[in-house]
């Protein structure tokens, strides 16, 4: 189907079915108990989710094919972030004017970026990128502030021109985000007895644009020039000495992967149409390769669990505090409860950081393919358990598979 | 003319602290081939070392004064530090006074231990995984040690004064021939610059004369030969690992007068180390210390008025902007070696 | 029942727009009768506590954290009433708000916009708050405050100090307690012509942000109103940690004073710095060099150690004050806590006390109504003295309090002392000022 | 006019005169050996040839155009490939996608994006790759990855990448260093057969004399940087000049 073969056909349909029953999957707990508080199936969250995937799929084309570890990409998703503002501010509150522009000028921005660090590998190549991305954070905290707005994050205000729309709705609020029509925002709620699944128009926009982005993926990973860019990244020398210049193959990949970023950034300044400075901070560009790492690089679905993975924490356990923890433990005697709360204390609420810094130590440690291969061990522990059941023989002679294209 | 004398000293001493840093990172990177992100956080534990020695020299009992009473209005606790009360006031208070200096002792063992810990204990698993990997590992180490700094001294940073002979400024100015308050420069810092110096100077001198340094310096050279060559290169190494841990922490240590330290500055450090490194150039010593001078010298000069008048925000680029020039000029920073870190 | 319908009216409205396009299965439940955002329908209220967690305002905002706590406490009628002992606004019964039970949830805005925005946004798509408060910094503040105008619940701001926040920036579901830039400018000026005399030279340092160049442009209006002189201002970059080549050429520049427009890590370290190059024992111009700060905070000086002793700056509040509601506060706090309460605890206490009152006057919690009862609500008992939430920017008007670095501290606590409390009517400016032009309230928005 | 043509090549590394004024003329559709002590400049003249390095004086031509200024790729285009002493090759890919890859520079010469279309929809390409693939005897090693191939087997790969690219002139470098004697026999009648069933012009560093006289043509000694003697086999097997050289370095 759509020039896939079935095993990678299966991967996008599962893929799709994931995205499409999200407000489902992440909302497992009903909506009172006490185990909401891990429900992550609310608009913003899934939007975050689908958002950061787009953004860590398209840093995998650089950093899983290639093996250039872009240090900088968080530049690409503000540049984007910004021109999507600007879009609603001048233009219209059509978000697909904004995603296009935001995708236009991250592509601009990393044709300039990608073309000055590309002359350099490994090492030196990271801190080319670095380097541009602090600069434009720095700039754009300080001297660029009447474009960016600083410190704030450029905003809409009721007095932007919006050409091809109103600057104030005839409410005097400023008008919402909408696709031809379809508010980004509006949500329908679906009450099933206790539980209650939010459906958010702007998730399931940002939602097709992910599957998209990540057929697109696919793709490139199955194409010649996929395999071109994993030639560079094996040995650079050879495929010099095979007549091809790795150099546009790199590029290109620099390219369309800072445009994925910048589509992300546009998504997410049409979910909110709010562009801050932070976004483009080497701790924004270190999160994208913690979550591509932490998925699992070079594979096709690692950097979309490593994006969730890290936005779940960020979102759900900050926001448990120590009421929430008295409230689960509630059911124990007094004494136990305030030792387990005691325990739990510092690894949830204002120690988010303290949890996901342990996970990343240990993902990392005990499986070096990250998440995916995580989800490997796991299936093939029940195969060969159903396997035991058959005992049927082993077809086990068929060479490895490279990791490389696993998903 | 006065005013570039003065960012030069500036430079120098912005200059040390990166110098510090990215020397121990160097070693690193060049021994053992690892990207340690949780550079930055050592360098804040050697500033915590200081930190908790001065809070053991002020572990106090407390008596109840009936005449003042606290914020409550309940009657005021007063609280005498155990050294006051056993070394008497006045020697007492000038141990406490001399917490930063004395803490150099005290970081010397722990650091070098935290060293060995982190290298037996997690590095060593990962010199043959990618730089990824290490990176992951590396950033969720650090991530661990500041939350656990945080979770027992809070995110605010801790004021640690210097002992009191170095408190203010000499003026260097009078002895060149300037007017008085043209060119002064804070006695602490210079000290941190000599200090700075030493250590430098130590470890330099430790790697060219010592039987030790000069396996380590051909391991960073080639270290399958040297492995050949029927030498345990790893316990070496892990001893190397230990050096540049207790490099880090004296920084910190010595760095916590000049700002006081909080849970976080690691991090901002390790940016900017990771650029002076790369900008010396990967795996050459020398290179770290330039470049680390060279970046504080000319972060000091962006900062000054008319240059910023020209050219604004310049301060805010300006190492970003450097490492660039440098990194297109002179493909592996200026004294790297081939092949390191480069694919 | 949904307490999840985010934006009905949006959801509404695009049904219509779309029409066919997008013809909703009968499965979707059309939200029921709510009137507006995250109505309280049960027999309890959630209240968003939006406060930095991490980073490096994260004591700030524990601090913040425990005032609300506090605040949720005394409200549903624990502890020893706080200040509802003391508010002259006598309608909260510690009953909770209109009968309900208060009940908050909370999150981590890292000091960033974005998360700060996120973590609000979860707060009221995911738990059903109704109005949100917070927040450590003007940038935070005024993203979120944006955020809550869009999705229709009542911002409360906590600690945002810049001009902006009920200037350019401001928003009819916004209302700050705490002071601004002009202010502090206005308060602290004519203690500094005392102190130092009214012929001045004065350096300033900048945080080169939003906040730091409103309150530098408040700063230096307000001291060469009173004669002084601006030799120079320096744009310092945020993430600087060092300041020394930002302080050394100070002393050669003719000036006399020193001003620091930073705050948090920023003003330890600038302060710091200072004071280590010797500064303050210098003379210059024949007078004394004199460094000030014109944003204080307790936990600041508490960073910055000994370098603070005699160095003036201004405060929203303090807990040495003696006023009844401020010692009420401080007890209940002192008790339950061990230690005095933060301006920035005070603040976030206030306006949770501010917002239960003003729901229970309107009798309703719909944003509309509870912005009319705030807009031009006059009280007193909160500290501060007689304060007027002024209806055309969202403006707290109360008296400020200009403050010094002790000298002689007596407890880890007791760093600052006040010198002055500047009555309300001399920080008052007009609505249309021009370091509050620009923008507009715009129409409260019910959701 | 041989195909390749070498001209008063210097070149200096430091104080040390690498290649000392090296003239070759390889003949098209022969087997030309370079033959030399340790040292005397064999890897750094075939580093001149590909554009890895740019010699100080002299002029390098293949086919007629001068290669100097070209980069490997340029020079790969131009019909020469090359195999590394220790193979060169793509270890994270399997054995059939290393042979993709020459295939498809083959067909388009350089720089096509194909982003959009799959390997495996390449019938040709694919066909041309397991073809080679069997003609070196690797079709059972197919799927497997590179990187886990035995030494020989790396080095069949990398000669069968680099004759699916049908270059004009294959540089061989040391082929057969560090193989069994069965793989070096292997080796030798695997050149032997693209010899003789292609036209194809080969040049060979070689220390194995074995291989050397089994193959060659022709034969250039090249001694401390500079051409001894260029002479046919037979007659380099007695030359004193070549001993000489040999027993000197052997002393």
């Amino acid at each position: 189907m759509l020039g896939l073969d079935k095993k990678d056909t299966t991967l996008l349909l599962v893929v799709i079915a994931l995205a499409m029953f999200a407000p489902f999957l992440l909302n497992p707990f009903p909506s009172g108990s006490a185990m909401a508080q891990f429900n992550a199936g609310y608009p913003d969250l899934m939007q975050r989710f689908v958002i950061f995937g787009i953004f860590a799929i398209g840093f995998n084309i650089l950093f899983g094919l290639t093996g250039y570890l872009s240090f900088g990409h968080a530049a690409f998703l503000g540049v984007g972030s910004y021109s999507a503002v600007w879009m609603f501010k001048l233009l219209s509150m059509n978000v697909v004017p904004a995603i296009l522009l935001a995708m236009v000028i991250a592509g601009l921005f990393s044709v300039l970026i990608g073309f000055v660090s590309l002359r350099r590998s490994g090492i030196y190549f990271s801190i080319l990128t670095l380097a541009f991305a602090q600069m434009s954070f720095n700039l754009a905290y300080s001297v660029l502030t009447p474009i960016t707005n600083g410190e704030t994050g450029l905003q809409l205000t009721l007095d932007d021109p919006r050409v091809l729309g109103q600057s104030a709705t005839d409410q005097g609020g400023i008008p919402v985000t909408n696709f031809f029509g379809i508010e980004m925002r509006a949500t329908h709620t679906l009450d099933v007895g206790a539980w209650s699944f939010d459906f958010n128009a702007g998730y399931y926009l940002c939602a097709i644009i992910m599957i998209f982005a990540f057929y697109i993926s696919l793709r490139i990973f199955r194409s010649p020039f996929g395999l071109m860019l994993r030639a560079v990244k094996s040995n650079q020398q050879r495929l010099n000495y095979t007549g091809l210049n790795p150099k546009p193959y790199t590029l290109a990949a620099f390219i369309i992967s800072g445009m994925y970023a910048g589509l992300a950034g546009g998504l997410m300044a049409s979910m909110d149409p709010l562009a801050g400075a932070e976004r483009m901070q080497w701790t924004a560009s270190g999160e994208v390769v913690l979550m591509t790492i932490l998925g699992g690089a070079g594979t096709l679905i690692g950097p979309v669990l490593g994006a969730g993975f890290i936005k779940y924490f960020e979102n759900i356990f900050s926001k448990i505090n120590d009421n929430v923890l008295h409230q689960w433990f509630a059911f124990l005697p007094d004494g136990m409860e305030d030792t387990l709360v005691f325990l739990v204390h510092p690894f949830v609420g204002k120690g988010w950081h303290l949890t996901l810094g342990i996970l990343f130590m240990l993902v990392v440690t005990f499986l070096p393919g990250g998440l995916v291969e995580g989800g490997q061990r796991l299936s093939r522990l029940l195969r060969r358990g159903r396997k035991d059941e058959d005992a049927g023989p082993d077809p086990e002679h068929h060479p490895k598979e490279t990791p490389h294209v696993a998903e | 003319m006065d005013a570039i004398l003065l960012q030069i000293l500036n430079g120098l001493d912005k200059g040390s602290a990166y110098a510090l840093i990215a020397l121990g990172l160097t070693l690193i990177f060049g021994t053992l081939g690892v990207v340690n992100f949780a550079h930055g956080a050592l360098f804040m534990l050697g500033a915590f070392c200081s930190v908790t020695l001065s809070r053991l020299l002020t572990l106090s009992f407390e008596t109840i004064d009936e005449t003042k009473t606290d914020f409550l209005g309940n009657p005021m606790k007063v609280k005498t530090p155990y050294v006051e009360a056993w070394f008497g006031p006045e020697t007492g208070a000038a141990i406490i006074d001399w917490a930063v200096p004395l803490s150099i002792l005290f970081a010397i063992p722990i650091m070098i231990s935290i060293g060995f810990a982190m290298e037996r204990g997690l590095i060593k698993h990962f010199y043959k995984r990618p730089h990824a990997d290490q990176i992951l590992v590396t950033f969720g180490l650090a991530i661990v040690l500041q939350e656990i700094i945080k979770y027992f001294f809070g995110a605010n940073p801790i004021p640690t004064p210097a002992p009191d002979v170095f408190k203010g400024s000499f003026d260097f100015g009078v002895l060149l021939g300037f007017d008085p308050n043209v060119i002064i420069y804070p006695y602490w810092r210079m000290v941190y610059f000599l200090f700075a110096m030493i250590i430098i100077g130590g470890v330099f001198a430790f790697l060219q004369f010592t039987t030790f340094g000069m396996v380590v310096r051909a391991g960073m050279a080639d270290r399958e030969t040297v492995g050949l060559l029927g030498i345990d290169i790893d316990k070496r190494f892990t001893m190397m690992f230990g050096l540049a841990a207790a490099v880090a922490g004296l920084a910190g240590v010595m760095y916590a007068p000049i700002n006081s330290p909080n849970y976080h500055m690691g991090m901002d450090f390790l940016v900017l180390s990771f650029v002076v490194v790369v900008v010396g150039g990967m795996g050459s010593l020398p290179g770290a210390v330039l470049a680390g001078f060279l970046l504080g010298i000319l972060e000091s000069f962006a900062s000054m008025t008319w240059v910023k008048s020209i050219l604004p925000g310049i301060d805010q680029i300006i190492i970003y902007l450097v490492a660039i020039i440098i990194l297109l000029t002179r493909p592996r920073g200026l004294m790297g070696r081939k092949g390191v870190m480069e694919d | 029942m949904s307490k999840l319908n985010v934006t009905r009216r949006g959801a509404l409205k695009s049904g219509a727009a779309a029409g066919a396009g997008l013809a909703l299965p009968t499965i979707f439940t059309a939200s029921s009768a709510n009137a507006f955002m995250n109505e309280p329908t049960g027999s309890s209220v959630t209240l968003g506590f939006n406060v930095p967690q991490t980073g490096p305002y994260a004591d700030e905002g524990a601090d913040e954290l425990r005032a609300y706590e506090l605040a949720v406490e005394h409200l549903n009628g624990g502890g020893d009433g706080g200040m509802l002992n003391t508010f002259s606004s006598k309608v909260l019964d510690g009953t909770g708000i209109l009968g309900k039970k208060v009940e908050y949830v909370t999150g981590d805005t890292q000091t960033k916009s974005d998360a700060a925005r996120a973590s609000a946004k979860s707060m009221i798509e995911k738990d059903g708050a109704i109005m949100i408060t917070g927040g450590s910094s003007s940038g935070v503040a005024i993203a979120v405050q944006g955020l809550c105008q869009e999705a229709g619940v009542i911002f409360m701001a906590g600690l945002t100090h810049s001009n902006d926040t009920t200037g350019k920036d401001k928003k009819a579901n916004g209302f700050r307690h705490f002071f601004n830039g002009y202010m502090s400018g206005a308060a602290l000026a004519p203690v500094l012509k005392n102190a130092y005399g009214s012929d001045r030279k004065a350096y300033h340092l900048t945080a080169d942000y939003t906040w730091g160049w409103t309150q530098q442009e408040s700063i230096a209006a307000a001291t060469e109103a009173l004669g002084w002189e601006t030799v120079n201002n320096v744009l310092t970059p945020l993430a600087a940690t060092d300041f020394s080549s930002y302080i050394a050429p100070v002393l050669n520049s003719g000036a006399d004073v020193l001003v620091l427009n930073h705050y948090g890590g920023n003003m330890v370290n600038s302060l710091t710095n200072a004071v280590q190059f010797g500064l303050r024992e210098k003379q210059v111009n024949g007078k004394n060099f004199e460094i000030v700060v014109p944003l204080y905070s307790r936990l600041m000086a508490k960073g910055a150690g000994e370098n603070v002793k005699g160095i003036f700056g201004s405060t929203n509040w303090h807990w040495s004050l003696q006023d009844e509601g401020s010692q009420a506060f401080v007890k209940s706090f002192g008790t339950k806590y061990g230690f005095p309460p933060s301006q920035a605890a005070h603040t976030c206490y206030v306006q949770t006390l501010l917002y239960a009152d003003a729901v229970t006057r309107a009798g309703s919690f719909a944003p509309c109504d509870v912005a009319a009862a705030l807009e031009g609500f006059e009280f007193d008992g909160l500290g501060n003295g007689p304060t007027l939430y002024r209806a055309e920017d969202h403006q707290c008007f109360k008296d400020v309090l200009v403050v010094k670095g002790k000298d002689n501290p007596t407890s880890e606590f007791d760093l600052l002392e006040i010198v002055e409390i500047t009555p309300a009517a001399q920080v008052t400016y007009p609505v249309d000022h021009p370091m509050f032009a620009g923008g507009a309230l715009g129409e409260c928005n019910n959701g | 006019m041989g195909i390749l043509e070498v001209k008063g090549v210097n070149k200096r590394f430091g104080g040390l005169q690498a290649l000392g004024d090296v003239n070759l003329s390889v003949a098209e559709n022969t087997v030309h050996a370079i033959i030399g002590p340790n040292g005397a400049g064999k890897s750094t003249l075939l580093n001149c040839l590909v554009g890895k390095l740019i010699p100080d004086t002299g002029s390098v031509s293949f086919d007629g155009k001068s290669v100097l200024g070209r980069t490997p790729f340029e020079i790969n285009q131009m019909g020469i490939s090359r195999v590394f002493q220790t193979p060169e090759i793509f270890g994270d890919l399997t054995v059939f996608e290393n042979m993709v890859i020459p295939a498809f520079a083959r067909r388009d010469g350089s720089f096509r994006m194909h982003a959009f279309e799959s390997v495996s929809n390449e019938k040709d390409i694919c066909i041309k790759a397991e073809q080679m693939l069997v003609d070196v005897n690797m079709q059972d090693k197919i799927h497997m990855h590179a990187a886990a191939l035995s030494r020989g087997d790396k080095r069949r790969l990398e000669m069968a990448m680099c004759l699916l690219q049908e270059p004009r002139l294959l540089l061989l470098d040391e082929p057969t260093a560090g193989m069994a004697r069965a793989d070096t026999n292997n080796t030798i009648d695997l050149l032997k057969e693209i010899k003789d069933s292609r036209d194809i012009t080969i040049c060979i560093i070689e220390h194995d004399m074995h291989v050397v006289f089994s193959l060659a043509d022709r034969i250039t000694v090249l001694a401390q940087g500079s051409p001894l003697v260029e002479d046919e086999p037979h007659n380099i097997r007695g030359n004193p000049k070549v001993r000489e050289a040999y027993l000197g370095e052997a002393a």
